[in-house]
């Protein structure tokens, strides 16, 4: 299974918004590239990355062959609490991931 | 079938011609209209940066924000990472809620060849914004033909 | 502490006796006309003369140069006014130039022994690399710098349409001051 | 990361003005008149003392005019001839011309005012003459503009020639030194408004002017990247995994760390080690001392006979392959032929062997990135710095000085740029001079890619080919360098020369029941463009097939081409023209042979004939004549000498191998390495046949029919007996 590296910056006042980083190793296999024998290596692509606080969805990324290997992203949800945040993707081949960060609301 | 497949074929290309030898930059009313149809798309509010000369396109870092209010009544809805001339245009598309507060992603992109790349967002009251940035991908001199 | 004669001038450079003279031209005392192409003496990119001989500088310990007096393209001459660097000119020898140092040096020392050299004492002389291709017109340079009336330089020919459209003003044939 | 400590860490630290003082001595030797930016003070460019009457054109007080140059400077007098093409429309006086060069950072600056910057393709001239001449045309109409403001006349009635403008009516006169200060401040006239001068009426172009650039090269003087000195500088010598794919586990620094000079030894890369010292020849010497383990990989099990094995494959199988031309029925065709000729064909893997090993010069601070490298193309060298140091590329800059060799090894490439800066980043402040020895740049490059190529033909009872059958099977640079310019898995570039498509690499031949397919067959090997990239290897495999063919036919060659290229007029031309000067039909001295070739690259229409003789295992070639349309031919003399340079790496097609064995490259230098030399060399004759229709390439079009035309030549000699699998030494033949 893959391992991520998963970096939050917790909410500060006001706006409750907390900064995820995530790096997942994934190859990002693009379907374009070939082996040795000429055959296109099969696409294998995370495609879909989303995040939920506290069981409801947040945010979610539809990705695909332009993004890089080890597809790295940064984006904000708001965390009007401290509660959990979870990060789950999935890629063509059918593996899921999943990263569990507890959000602690700073004061 | 992709865009570019769909364009060819538009232009009489499509089957039993030999394909292009290298792939061809996607004009913009073609690369958008896939997402925001006979609407009209606006230029502002998309912030989009990316260096103007990237080394080999394998990994571009790309940073793009959207000002909006991001209340109940006025958030972003989606925004779409599009590149004219990759194999594939539609690079990433995300999806916030009307809770989250801010729009700010930095993520990094494979680049096929020299071209431009959209950052195109749609509002809470469907309007489309628009923001382009141009790149040099640095390849073979001796192979790239742009 | 070795004392090199280089150009002239006297150096006292700190090195292994047993460091190339084209490392200890080319960094101890800062010149770097002399290039590095092989490391071997395969490719004569390195040469310099050693008391008026070639000598590929890259597998040419210091020590063996010591109290000898090397001159390096830079002391060649101080205005380019060899003879050899002149019809250099004069044909625009050079390409990407990297080899040319080495060049011109081998074509000076072969012309020192034989001042009318044939091509096939050119040939058996002039062993150095030059990747551009350049050596048809070293082979006229040389010629022309011993005045053996032999050089061919570059021969051109006109051809096709473009010579139709010469009563156009489209040159038909060499238009040069060479 | 295992780092031993570096003695003198703040050596290299020192202030801008310093700097630019010292290399500005350090480039005192440069002939006058020639600019190049050794380091840019600021990303402005300086105007010399002169006014900038656009991007193109600064013009100084005395008349003398500095014509800037994107494009990089490897030899083929590419500067040169962008020069004419300013002077031409700028109208001034050639003798007074200099030019000036500049950094990639300047161009961004400026919104990349004078667009790529790079020299590859073959299209450092036909991809860039018309804005280039636009801006010199610009340049004389704001000048001429400025003087009739002066006189209040109408600019039309004004006349110019060397830089010197008239009013005839008048009869004042003025110069563009006088008027530059006025002409900068106009507006620029609107580029659709500017009408270019026809050929015809050409006063610089298309004449020969001798290059701008070759005095420093007769006298030592000429700075190239591995001339570069800076202020507390050390020298890094570098050895990465020897097989391709394989990792580098560790190495024993102690063993080398006492060596005198010796600074650090860094680990560069997953695969590469590097060794610092006070002088590159410690360093070169404690790598080589150094104990280095490796992960060797499952690749170490490659060989030439295992990669010959997969292309063989390649030749019939029914995977992995694609028509890119398949019309009328070639099977059927070939069936029913009177006669059938098949051949399978092989060329080699070959190295680009620059003169001038890869090298690069870095410093690297915390907010701040410099390099100083030979480089095709500055704005890749700008774009991998910045990527290996993270830092913005406003933050870096890249100084490009004129190239000991380029030849397709220094274009998207960055790796030798990579490394130096991998290493500077270690070493803050420092100057680190990365030189690459000759075995590690004979054995690390990315080599022209290795191919076989299986050709059928069927000849009917009247001796006319009514089927061809061609499959090409071997590595794709495509799939190695930038596998999404393959569309839709079809890799069309494999196939350059032999497409369809008019314009670039037009196959020449039309022939009713035509297959042409690519069978993509990978190795491990790193290969990218070698100049002329496929077009040299297709050349061999279809124009010596021909000859065979032809052979067959019992029709004479250049017959035999002419009937079958009669539907394309300018391969036809170049073929007569190559044919009428080379003396096709008169006859030859007892024991000389003749081969003859053709085929179309980078936009230009080529042939060749050789004239060769044969003793025992010794193949001289005497006489080469060699015919270009380049469609305009700026500089006749430099497209001679770049048809003179092309024979040499054409010999080199025949008679360099790279070959493999356990996983890596054998032939390190060039005692084993076969590079033309003097005596190898024929007497060369350049056809020049320009038809003013169209822009095409110079710098590598006519190597391409070097090979073929000599191995026609040498199967004339042999009886009819063909060399079919480059190099030479296969069938025991050398080029003498």
């Amino acid at each position: 299974m893959m391992h991520s590296r998963l970096q939050i910056i917790p909410a500060k006042l006001p706006n409750y918004m907390t900064t995820v980083r995530v790096l997942i190793r994934h190859p990002m296999e693009t379907g374009f590239r070939f082996d040795i024998n000429g055959s296109a290596v099969t696409k294998n692509v995370i495609h879909t990355l989303t995040a939920h606080f506290e069981g409801k969805q947040v945010f979610k990324a539809t990705l695909g062959s332009g993004i890089s290997a080890d597809p790295f992203l940064e984006f904000q949800v708001r965390t009007p609490q401290s509660g959990e945040l979870v990060l789950q993707w999935q890629d063509d081949a059918g593996q899921r991931g999943e990263a569990k960060v507890r959000v602690l609301l700073a004061n | 079938m992709n865009l570019r497949r769909r364009l060819l074929w538009a232009l009489g290309l499509g089957w039993g011609a030999t394909p292009a030898l290298f792939a061809q930059h996607v004009p913009q009313e073609q690369l958008l209209q896939p997402y925001v149809g006979v609407n009209a798309v606006q230029k502002g509010r998309v912030k989009l940066e990316i260096a103007r000369l990237a080394d080999n396109g394998f990994n571009v870092p790309l940073k793009v924000s959207v000002a909006s209010p991001m209340t109940a009544q006025d958030h972003v809805r989606r925004l779409l990472l599009l590149s004219d001339r990759n194999p594939r245009p539609l690079i990433a598309a995300f999806e916030f809620g009307p809770s989250a507060d801010q729009v700010l992603i930095s993520t990094r992109v494979r680049l096929g060849g020299s071209q431009t790349v959209y950052a195109l967002a749609q509002t809470s009251d469907s309007m489309w914004w628009l923001d382009t940035a141009e790149v040099e991908v640095t390849e073979s001199a001796c192979l790239d033909q742009t | 502490m070795l004392s090199l004669n280089v150009n002239g001038v006297n150096h006292r450079v700190d090195v292994e006796p047993e460091m190339p003279l084209l490392w200890v031209i080319r960094e101890q005392i800062g010149l770097t006309g002399t290039k590095f192409g092989c490391g071997i003496a395969q490719c004569g990119a390195c040469t310099v003369h050693v008391n008026g001989e070639p000598v590929r500088s890259c597998s040419f310990p210091v020590s063996n140069a010591v109290n000898q007096k090397i001159t390096t393209i830079e002391g060649l001459t101080s205005d380019s006014s060899h003879p050899v660097q002149m019809a250099w000119k004069a044909l625009d020898v050079p390409q990407c130039g990297y080899c040319q140092s080495g060049q011109i040096l081998a074509a000076v020392s072969l012309l020192k022994r034989i001042p009318k050299p044939t091509d096939k004492d050119i040939d058996e002389a002039m062993t150095n690399i030059c990747r551009c291709g350049s050596y048809q017109r070293m082979r006229a340079a040389i010629h022309m710098a011993a005045g053996t009336g032999k050089g061919i330089g570059s021969i051109i020919h006109f051809a096709g349409s473009g010579v139709a459209n010469a009563k156009t003003g489209i040159p038909t044939d060499l238009d040069i001051d060479h | 990361m295992t780092t031993t400590s570096m003695k003198n860490q703040n050596q290299g630290a020192l202030t801008r003005r310093q700097f630019v003082v010292s290399s500005a001595l350090a480039s005192g030797g440069l002939a006058l008149g020639f600019h190049f930016p050794a380091a840019a003070q600021s990303n402005e460019l300086s105007t010399l003392g002169g006014d900038e009457i656009n991007a193109w054109v600064v013009v100084r007080p005395d008349d003398s005019c500095v014509i800037r140059i994107a494009r990089a400077e490897m030899g083929q007098g590419t500067h040169t001839g962008l020069a004419q093409l300013v002077a031409e429309e700028l109208e001034c006086d050639w003798a007074k011309v200099s030019l000036q060069t500049f950094t990639p950072g300047q161009n961004l600056a400026r919104k990349r005012v004078w667009r790529n910057m790079s020299t590859g393709g073959s299209r450092g001239i036909r991809e860039s003459h018309e804005y280039v001449r636009q801006g010199g045309a610009a340049a004389r109409i704001m000048l001429l503009q400025a003087a009739a403001a002066e006189w209040k006349v109408s600019v039309n009635d004004l006349s110019v020639e060397k830089g010197v403008v008239t009013h005839a009516a008048s009869g004042k006169t003025t110069s563009y030194g006088k008027l530059a200060s006025q002409a900068s401040k106009l507006p620029a006239p609107d580029p659709k408004s500017i009408i270019l001068k026809h050929p015809r009426d050409w006063k610089i172009l298309g004449k020969s002017p001798r290059r701008l650039d070759t005095a420093p090269k007769v006298n030592g003087s000429l700075k190239y990247g591995i001339d570069t000195v800076l202020p507390g500088m050390q020298y890094a010598a570098i050895k990465a995994c020897p097989v391709f794919g394989g990792k580098l586990v560790s190495f024993d620094a102690s063993k080398i760390s006492s060596r005198r000079g010796v600074k650090a030894v860094v680990r560069v890369d997953d695969h590469s080690v590097a060794v610092l010292a006070d002088s590159f020849w410690r360093a070169k010497s404690a790598i080589e001392a150094l104990p280095i383990t490796w992960d060797f990989g499952a690749n170490a099990k490659e060989s030439s006979a295992t990669i010959a094995e997969r292309l063989r494959e390649g030749l019939t199988s029914t995977n992995n392959v694609f028509a890119d031309i398949d019309q009328g029925n070639v099977t059927e065709a070939i069936q029913g032929a009177a006669k059938k000729v098949e051949a399978v064909y092989g060329t080699q893997f070959v190295s680009h062997a620059c003169m001038e090993p890869m090298n690069c010069t870095a410093r690297v601070t915390s907010d701040r990135a410099e390099v100083w490298m030979p480089s095709q193309n500055a704005e890749a060298s700008l774009a991998a710095l910045s990527a290996v140091t993270g830092l913005p590329l406003e933050k870096c800059e890249a100084y490009n000085p004129p190239l000991g060799g380029g030849f397709g090894r220094r274009g998207g490439t960055q790796d030798y740029v990579r490394q130096a800066a991998l290493i500077a980043k270690q070493f803050p402040g420092t100057p680190i001079k990365l030189i690459w020895t000759r075995e590690e740049d004979m054995t690390q490059d990315y080599f022209r890619p290795i191919g076989q190529c299986r050709l059928v033909a069927g000849i009917d009872a009247k001796g006319e080919m009514v089927g061809l059958h061609l499959r090409v099977s071997g590595q794709s640079i495509n799939a190695y360098v930038s596998p999404h310019n393959i569309v839709d898995g079809k890799d069309r570039r494999q196939l350059q020369g032999y497409w369809k498509d008019p314009g670039e690499s037009q196959l020449g031949y039309t022939v009713a029941n035509l297959k042409v397919e690519y069978a993509m067959r990978n190795t491990h090997v790193p290969v990218g463009p070698w100049r002329g990239v496929n077009t040299n290897q297709n050349a061999i495999y279809l124009e010596c097939f021909i000859d065979e063919v032809a052979k067959a036919a019992g029709k004479d060659p250049l017959a035999f081409r002419r009937n079958l290229i009669k539907n394309h007029p300018k391969h036809l031309g170049v073929l007569d023209a190559v044919a009428d000067k080379g003396g096709w039909d008169k006859p030859l001295a007892p024991g000389m042979f003749r081969g003859i070739a053709q085929f179309m690259g980078y936009g230009s229409y080529t042939a060749a004939i050789a004239e060769v003789s044969i003793k025992g295992n010794d193949v001289k070639v005497h006489r080469l004549i060699l015919a270009t349309n380049c469609g305009h031919a700026v500089n006749p003399v430099q497209i001679a000498s770049q048809i003179e340079g092309s024979v040499a790496y054409g010999m080199d097609s025949l008679q360099s191998e790279s070959s493999v064995k356990d996983g890596r490259i054998v032939e390190k230098n060039f005692d084993t390495y076969p590079i033309a030399r003097m005596y190898q060399m024929p007497k060369i004759e350049s056809v020049i046949a320009p038809t003013y229709d169209f822009w095409g390439g110079v710098g590598e079009p006519t190597i391409c029919v070097v090979a073929p035309a000599i191995l026609n030549a040498i199967a004339n000699a042999r009886g009819g007996k063909p060399v079919r699998m480059l190099p030479l030494k296969n069938e025991g033949l050398r080029l003498v």
